[in-house]
């Protein structure tokens, strides 16, 4: 065990699958010398060499579909986007070939890519470095999508990931990157959990609290705070957004009959959707309530000055808590009104 | 001051078009003389030398055949047998005198009309109509011939070459991989970042660029004032223009930019310039956009039609020859035909297959779903979904 | 009124903008002389030359910008995307600025572009011709998105998004383009129904089935159908996608107590979730079944032997039906099993 | 054959950035003397003619009171007044020099760090850095003064400044649209797809292109081997590499490509070669990847330097010149500094506005109910959102 970042954990992770497979190879912008806008692969290309760790020229959908061909070569390449709203450029490679081509060639041609993307915002960016993209790639069948909210499960993780035959978005918390955590190098892959599986980190009877990324710190301080008042919260870590693990979270709604679903993203079209529309298929008769959405507003995402308004915090959260608790809250005026 | 334009009114383009430009390659001149280029003949050692009957003469039967079997799709899919299909008739000299200068562990990344180079590569002629009538994604096993299955959206698979280029260099192979696309396909961002990363690597990649002056209705005019070949050259990456109707021309051009790039020299790219003969698709009606009299045109530089000249020049069209092209041609065609008609048709529960490469607990819930569903029908003895109308539920 | 097709109705909507307006040009791929491959453009370039009717480069992302940079100029540029499955090179322009830029500029910069997109399957095409697309869209702040079902709400509504002074997803059923109605030339924009709302097209007591684009004809096909066996169906036509008329929805909703939602587009993350989310938040306590979607499959979209299976029919929608109504249906094994 | 190999090895690069290369455009050498270039002088009457002292005083007073602003900029960053600062540090004589040229009907598109260019369009020195402290998405009016806000995404704008061409040319206007961007920003692919329709259409744009050696740590040389300027030629578009420390190129250059566009001539591309000096932005540590000696060798090439050499050889940098220079600065720091501090902060509510222009009946009830969220902490006393911790709740 040792005490590390959540940078330097997929540091380690991704060094870890570079020294078991030299087929592992690096790309993007600014991640050689540099070792990354955010250094998450510091000193990788000094020790790996400049084949193993690419600086690429200028270009998002250059990096996506090049590593396609290197996929096609035999190569499992980790493509860095270097801010989530960079990644739009390469959206056409990611859709219709990094998608696709496993089911176009009847499985035969496999591409094992991982692509990391720093997502969401709170660190005070200017425009487009704080998008939180991931619902385009949930819907885009033939992705898996990911996130992680912990140094461990970042050094686990980005490794299952890119030990995956399939196609993979794995997307990191910016703003959790200088939090700290424990990390057990030595973990076995093949005893930690799948990739795909969800991970109740509290137990609770009243309300099931999902989040997944950077809102999972969030949610274990609003478990606490809703705690102190006498509310019983569960909280679940998604982890995999595609699929997402339904039956975890389906054990936790029918014990509570309660949903609140938070992300940073906004709520038009949002995971948050999908969660609440198939829980509800699930659990129709044990919900006390209808699942309970606390995401970002549908606006681009705003300048830095405003961004505490528009990304759900330990407030918003609770009001969300309360409303499904069927407590006081901010829209109880407007109970049974048309609104 | 500003560089001298290179823009040439668009009127005055026709004229660049023209044999006489100097820079454009040809060693077989309408005419079917073989025309002498000293710095090339190294390329044409074998058509040249004492086997050369033999080479040109397989050259031949390559582009009589696939021109056969391009015409027996069209009929397949005016038969309604096919869904659709992109002809390839007047690109039968580009298509073989580039895949025929290939080595077996070059990789080929091509679009949807390269079905020439398909066969070059040895393709199942009985899978590559799979896709064409609809029974399948895609129609062959890429790592089987070495070349990836028709790409429909215009110019991604240039990146795909130029990745898989980059995975040879870190190999220490010699290979090259090839990209095959259209005059219309250079417009597209894919295809001009291929060359940023191809040059900035060096990697042992050959842009393959037909220009056969279509993208379904617009003119290659509306892409570029300027030849195609000329694009390559501002990114740095050494760049010729060929006759693509001459098959020879291509062949020995293909032949010098593969030795480039496995010698270690990097990129390449060739305009071929020839001409669709055909519609589109089988779904497209050319005679709304262009001139009877073009088409006519081009149809005296057809591509075999000047071997055969040239064949004939050298007393090589032999009646054998003539019937053993035909018979190969026929019996392709047979093979063909017989391989779209007998086609299994897939299963519906197929739609769920492949896509995943390991096991998907969303979609494996979905399929479940639509199991179940299918079963219903069996109960009720109807046939299968989408069969039973409404009126029976 | 004349009769005439889906296709011909947007032709003479495109038509009408173009005379009311010079502003308006079009632009697009193969738009000009050969009048668009489905020939939604046919004669325009011949009526209104080359200025107004442009054949541009075969680049999408070049379509989307330079359409912005003529908004800057004052001009209200329709673009078409060919097929759905092309519109994704020009993802990063429509997300990244299309969408944003009114935001960014405080409103100073407006972007009244429409974007055509010939979307759905159907037509037996190969792959990249069959995709719906809308949800990445849908989910993308600042941006409007409708979609047509009939040939009047064609003629009206390309009018009103080329009116409209916000960027317009416009989707088109390509499968209906032949399907005939009667359309009113003469019709008052300002007196046609808003783009924004949805249509009731069929009142039902029993169950509300809402549908958009290609699936209202089916959908229409559905409430007969039922009806033969005593269901009575609502059938509500969306026409707007972003946003949806909730309103309306949730009026049928609270009467019917029971809601399907069906569309071509994968169901993970895609509108039904949407709507099934904010109609069980809006009328929890009126539902008397989970709502029910009814969807293609999450795959990429299969080779044309098999999209019959894919793309939700009359059997599958009413299958859907039974399921929102209790009755037997396919899951009905299944009711009350932890699947 | 392939056409001539134009790629140099990368290590004979340097040599081709070198002034001594005939293409490369200078009329001012390091030592500030004025090389005649009789095909250009044409382009420079007002500065070698009678006024020219008040010319060259505009251009040096220009380039020092950017440079100001930007210090500026960079010293209220390190104090916590704004959050980022992308510096323009060494830019000066390509920002004024093609800035100073346009007409004010021209129309600007740029990136980020051309804010010597906006203040050359005259923009509100109060508003320059409202994005930058995060109060806004963007920085002031475009139609007030035809300059677009800046663009984050690389490249993008060039796509919109060829859009804004295109509408000149439908308006029968003979303004031209300006697209700025780097190096770096040449590799993506909206930057290509640009020039393949300003070329297509003729459109009446100028491609200004700031190599300024460096995207973040990636030296240019991983974008190309060739020169930029290069690249225009393979779309057919007229170019030209000019010294981007040298003033009077640049104006030159780009009166001439702007006169072209006017004429009707259509699209020209600028490369401008110079050197970003400072940071990527406030937020990098260019010591992890650059050589102290390189940016030793280019502060020796500094272009006010360079401006100040070519004033004292001609008597022009006089006291009194300084002492207006000085002022002038002084002046203009302090109101950017006072703009940057007395900015009105935005309100919780401005987050929903003008995300449409017309109203949005999805959003208004998001807002509605965020008003009610907020409305709580007023009953409760609290100051506003996000400053109420779980505790009191
Ligand atoms: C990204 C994308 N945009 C548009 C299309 C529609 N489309 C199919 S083929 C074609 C023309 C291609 O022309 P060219 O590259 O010259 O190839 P050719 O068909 O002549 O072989 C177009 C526009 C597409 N398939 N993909
Ligand atoms: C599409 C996109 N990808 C990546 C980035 C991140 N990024 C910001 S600036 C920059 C380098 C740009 O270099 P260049 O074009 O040379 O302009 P310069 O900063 O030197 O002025 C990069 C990679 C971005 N803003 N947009
Ligand atoms: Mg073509
Ligand atoms: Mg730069």
């Amino acid at each position: 065990m040792a005490t590390m970042t959540f940078a330097r954990a997929i540091n380690a992770g991704l060094r870890k699958a570079m020294e078991n497979d030299p087929k592992v190879v690096l790309m993007g912008e600014d991640i050689g010398t540099l070792g990354g806008v955010f250094r998450i692969t510091d000193g990788l290309q000094k020790d790996f060499g400049q084949h193993r760790v690419l600086d690429t020229p200028l270009a998002e959908a250059g990096i996506i579909g090049t590593a396609i061909g290197l996929s096609y070569r035999g190569y499992r390449p980790v493509c860095e986007i270097q801010f989530d709203g960079f990644i739009y450029p390469a959206f056409d490679q990611i859709v219709s070939q990094v998608a696709k081509l496993h089911y176009r060639t009847q499985g035969l041609v496999k591409v094992p890519l991982t692509i990391r993307v720093p997502f969401g915002g709170g660190i005070g960016s200017p425009e487009h470095h704080s998008e939180s993209p991931e619902a385009y790639f949930t819907h885009t069948s033939g992705l898996r999508v990911i996130s992680v909210s912990n140094p461990q499960d970042a050094y686990t993780m980005i490794q299952q990931a890119i030990a995956c035959d399939d196609p993979v978005l794995y997307f990191e918390p910016k703003r959790r990157y200088h939090d700290k955590g424990e990390v057990d190098e030595g973990l076995d892959l093949s005893a930690a959990p799948s990739m795909e599986s969800a991970r109740v980190l509290t137990q609770g009877s009243d309300v099931t609290l999902v989040a997944y990324g950077p809102l999972v710190k969030t949610a274990l301080d609003v478990a606490v705070a809703a705690g102190d008042e006498g509310i019983s919260v569960e909280v679940i870590d998604l982890r995999s957004l595609s699929p997402v693990d339904y039956p975890v979270v389906e054990a936790s709604v029918r014990k509570t009959g309660r949903l609140v679903i938070a992300h940073e993203a906004g709520q038009n079209g949002g995971l948050g959707a999908e969660i609440a529309a198939s829980l509800t298929e699930r659990c129709f008769n044990y919900l006390e309530h209808a699942p309970v959405r606390v995401t970002g507003f549908d606006i681009p995402y705003p300048y830095s000055k405003l961004e505490m308004h528009h990304l759900p915090d330990l407030d918003r959260i609770l009001d969300g808590v309360d409303r499904a608790m069927d407590r006081p809250n901010s829209l109880s005026s407007l109970d049974g009104a048309d609104d | 001051m500003l560089g001298e334009d290179s823009t040439p009114h668009p009127q005055e383009r026709s004229r660049r078009e023209q044999s006489e430009d100097p820079e454009f390659l040809q060693l077989l001149d309408p005419s079917g003389q073989r025309v002498a280029r000293p710095e090339l003949d190294r390329w044409l050692a074998d058509v040249d030398g004492e086997g050369g009957a033999r080479v040109l003469a397989g050259l031949y039967e390559d582009m009589v055949v696939i021109r056969r079997i391009d015409m027996e799709a069209t009929a397949l899919q005016r038969q309604g047998e096919l869904a659709l299909w992109p002809p390839l008739l007047g690109q039968e000299a580009a298509q073989i005198g580039s895949g025929r200068a290939l080595r077996q562990d070059d990789f080929v990344f091509s679009s949807y009309r390269e079905n020439g180079v398909a066969y070059c590569r040895g393709v199942n002629l009985n899978e590559i109509l799979r896709v064409w009538r609809g029974n399948a994604s895609s129609g062959w096993d890429p790592f089987e011939i070495n070349m990836a299955t028709p790409q429909i959206i215009i110019g991604a698979q240039t990146l795909h070459s130029v990745g898989y280029a980059m995975g040879i260099q870190f190999d220490g192979a010699d290979s090259v991989a090839l990209a095959y696309f259209g005059d219309g396909a250079t417009s597209e961002g894919d295809v001009s970042e291929s060359m940023v990363f191809a040059a900035s690597y060096q990697a042992p990649v050959l842009f393959f660029c037909q220009n056969n002056h279509w993208a379904i209705s617009e003119p290659v005019t509306l892409q570029t004032h300027i030849t195609l070949a000329e694009r390559a050259g501002g990114f740095g990456i050494p760049h010729v223009r060929v006759d693509g109707n001459d098959v020879l021309a291509v062949l020995a051009a293909t032949r010098e930019a593969l030795d480039r790039a496995r010698q270690g020299g990097g990129p390449s790219f060739i305009e071929a310039v020839t001409y669709r003969m055909g519609p589109h698709t089988t779904a497209d009606d050319p005679t709304r956009y262009r001139d009877a009299n073009e088409l006519e045109d081009w149809a005296a530089k057809d591509p075999i039609l000047r071997l055969e000249k040239h064949l004939e020049s050298r007393g090589l069209l032999t009646q054998e020859l003539r019937e053993r092209v035909a018979a190969k041609s026929d019996e392709v065609a047979g093979v063909v035909r017989n391989g779209v008609i007998t086609m299994p048709e897939p299963e519906a529960m197929d739609v769920f297959k492949h896509v995943y490469a390991t096991p998907n607990s969303w979609l494996s819930r979905q399929e479940d779903h639509y199991r179940r569903y299918l079963a219903q029908f069996e109960h009720h003895g109807a046939s299968a979904a989408g069969h039973v109308s409404g009126g029976q539920h």
